[in-house]
């Protein structure tokens, strides 16, 4: 009986602690830093930044046209300090809409794509050459480089994202019984090796924002807040997120609303 | 350091395609130039039979600057600087690897005895900079240790 | 410290909002709730029952990770007692070495690109989140570090019975914590479980070697 | 068709840090596509730097270099506006150069 009371307290106190105290934890830190900085250092995600100028001004699609004339928030065509507004609610969908549903939306209404075919494309395979959209994401992304977060919930609809993205950070469900907070809700947490983001803080939040579109290292190609997001409710045994849905545009409002003041560095690179 | 990375942002001015035919040697050459017995050898000592560097001294004067752990075996960052007199060639070779031999560098002219690359690595393994210097080689070894990345 | 940061965030967000035309939090859920239904696909519809919450997590999900309140955390302990269910063998410890392979292995379940990551068995997933041997370097720490669990406890009855049932349904003894419902879910087997226990107690186990 | 390259060349006292992304896939020819079929053995063999028109790098590579590759090596004696080109050929013949200027350090 001793035994099991002994046995109960230490595993109700490591509960409530912080995990790693008592028991030895291998810090395998600074032996990985050093590389994360010398990959960090030459992105090959840049690499991406002037096929998208490309895409962006090519004449392209059913319609022969190009986006130049696809309106980010900001008017036809202007797209610096587009990507530290948004997502944010337009007037011509009557939707909030992150830069993908946008870009999305111009390429059905502008350039005649059909909507399936690009969302089905959207997120390439890992060792690709990457999709239109992954490169187009990170050109605009980057045509706000140095600018700083700034989403307003001004509208009611905005409101409401937002409201639904906070909501749905925090939704436990799944076989996994997980929620965001899960793996984002403490302070130098690790999945395995990989470093966990810590989202209820504004400084890891803020890391978030920034640095999206990003070069992820495993997939050899440029990944985007929605693959992000997908790759998520995978790991979580979920059902697949489906590309520009509410739920994805919700949970950014959520994150880039709370990482509002971040300075834009993109491309990022990822692990 | 931190002035230098800083500068690297800026891209260096203006970045032209050139056409490739004036300044290219043909393909054959390069076919013929290129080690294939070192490329294709499976372990260490015939690499070094390939370049004629059986037994390399042990130098301090190469650093290998890699991370200890890797958290992808696909992108694997190596840098060798090497401040032997007379630096001609570095080699990248990762020891546990199906075909060990990575790179060869041929450091010419103006060229430092400083390369950086990254590299695949199948497996946790001594890492070897080979360094060819007034005519005779010298090693350094790292280990550095692969981890299966990802939550897969 | 988690709550108080919440309630400032809240705070500022109403601020910036206005209060009068803010959401309320029914009309939240309900409008979240109509957003899940539309934003998922699945291969088959039995699997986007997934996505429905049971009565545990939806206490489980308070916003800002607010604390539950007696009540709460009384009927989550409840629930996660009744629904425990040992294997029919009786055997709370099996292999240790059919549990050190599931300990480290997360695969298992997940859908992508339109199918069902199909295997035998799934995996444990304890690697993700919990250093298990020493020296082991690939090992998460979201959960506590299980290095050393049955040297520390020994291998009673009693031991197996509770380190089974934190496996099965940890919400039994901590309420909404992170730790999955493993057996509870469906992810684990009882049979799993009970190897995923001999890992954790055996002294012939790596996890018990010395440092 | 291969795509161009991104060079960087800064200065550092006399000595240009020079720093080259490119994009290629450098297929191991061991490696499965969604079909399930080999995709064949494909990667750059030789990079050819100058300073210059002289050459101050020549080197060869096989398949174990990574995807999108990384290359980074200091030329000494440059001045700011001295030209860096970058060669790379691949075992499928195909091939790349591009240009970059020296800038001064910033």
């Amino acid at each position: 009986m001793a035994v099991v009371r002994r046995g109960f307290a230490a595993l109700a106190l490591a509960c409530l602690v912080t995990p790693g105290t008592g028991l030895a934890q291998v810090k395998p830190d600074a032996g990985i830093t050093i590389g994360r900085q010398m990959l960090a250092d030459d992105n090959p995600g840049e690499l991406w930044i002037e096929q998208g100028k490309t895409l962006f001004h090519q004449k392209r699609g059913p319609k022969s046209a190009s986006l130049e004339q696809c309106d980010f928030g900001l008017g036809a065509g202007k797209l610096e300090g587009a990507s530290v507004r948004l997502p944010r609610y337009f007037s011509d969908t009557d939707r909030v809409q992150d830069l993908e549903s946008r870009l999305v939306t111009c390429m059905v209404e502008l350039q005649g794509f059909k909507r399936d075919d690009i969302v089905a494309r959207a997120i390439s395979p890992a060792g690709s050459n990457g999709s239109d959209i992954e490169a187009l994401a990170l050109y605009i992304t980057s045509r706000s480089n140095g600018m700083k977060m700034s989403v307003s919930l001004d509208h009611p609809k905005e409101q409401e994202m937002y409201m639904a993205g906070e909501y749905l950070f925090f939704r436990r469900s799944g076989q996994t019984d997980f929620s965001c907070l899960q793996c984002h809700g403490d302070a130098d947490k690790r999945i395995r090796l990989q470093d966990l983001v810590h989202m209820t803080s504004k400084k890891g939040v803020q890391e978030v924002v920034a640095t999206w579109p990003a070069y992820r290292g495993a997939h050899f190609v440029v990944r985007t807040m929605q693959w992000r997001l997908y790759d998520c409710f995978w790991q979580m045994r979920l059902p697949e997120l489906a590309y520009a849905s509410d739920v994805s545009i919700a949970l950014t409002t959520y994150l880039h609303y709370q990482g509002n003041g971040a300075v834009i560095k993109v491309p990022g690179f990822k692990r | 350091m931190n002035n230098m990375r800083r500068a690297f942002l800026q891209w260096a001015g203006g970045i032209a395609a050139l056409a490739a035919a004036g300044l290219l040697r043909p393909a054959q050459a390069w076919a013929a130039s290129w080690n294939k017995a070192g490329f294709e050898s499976k372990v260490v000592n015939d690499v070094l039979k390939s370049l004629g560097a059986a037994n390399p001294a042990e130098s301090k004067e190469i650093t290998i600057t890699a991370p200890d752990i890797a958290e992808n075996g696909a992108v694997v960052p190596v840098a060798v600087a090497s401040r032997l007199a007379n630096t001609q060639q570095i080699s990248i070779v990762a020891e546990k690897n199906p075909f060990p031999l990575a790179a060869t560098f041929e450091v010419a002219g103006g060229g430092e005895g400083y390369v950086s690359t990254r590299i695949k690595m199948g497996q946790t393994s001594d890492v070897w900079a080979l360094v060819k210097a007034d005519g005779k080689y010298y090693v350094a070894r790292k280990e550095i240790k692969i981890t299966v990345g990802g939550c897969g | 410290m988690r709550l108080a940061c919440w309630t400032i965030l809240a705070a500022a967000a109403l601020t910036v909002a206005g209060c009068s035309s803010y959401p309320d939090q029914a009309a939240t859920r309900a409008s979240a709730e109509s957003m899940v239904s539309k934003s998922f696909t699945a291969p088959t519809p039995d699997l986007l029952k997934r996505l429905e919450q049971d009565r545990s997590q939806r206490i489980c999900s308070k916003i800002g990770g607010a604390r539950l309140t007696q009540e709460e955390a009384a009927e989550v302990v409840k629930l996660a007692r009744a629904s425990i269910q040992y294997p029919p063998s009786g055997k709370l410890a099996g292999d240790w070495k059919a549990g050190e392979k599931l300990a480290h292995d997360g695969a298992g379940d997940r859908i992508q690109f339109g199918r069902l990551e199909k295997r035998k068995e799934n995996g444990g997933l304890c690697q993700n989140c919990h250093a298990l041997a020493p020296g082991e370097i690939n090992v998460g720490n979201i959960g506590p570090a299980l290095t050393g669990y049955g040297a520390q406890r020994g291998t009673s009855d009693a031991v197996a019975k509770l380190t089974y049932e934190r496996i099965y349904n940890g919400w039994a003894y901590a309420p909404c914590s992170n730790m999955p419902r493993l057996g509870a879910t469906g992810h684990l087997t009882p049979e799993q479980i009970a190897h995923l226990v001999a890992y954790l107690l055996d002294p012939a186990s790596p996890i018990n070697r010395k440092p | 068709m291969a795509e161009p390259m991104k060079i960087r060349a800064i200065l550092q006292g006399d000595v240009a840090d020079v720093r080259v992304l490119m994009l290629h896939p450098m297929e191991t020819g061991q490696r499965r596509d969604a079909k399930g079929e080999l995709v064949p053995l494909h990667f750059i063999q030789s990079v050819v730097v100058t300073h210059n028109g002289k050459t101050v790098l020549d080197a060869q590579w096989s398949q174990a270099v990574s995807r999108n590759p990384f290359l980074g090596l200091r030329v000494k004696g440059a001045k700011a506006g001295d030209r860096i080109s970058v060669t790379w050929v691949d075992n499928q013949s195909d091939k790349r150069t591009d240009e970059a200027v020296v800038a001064p350090a910033s």
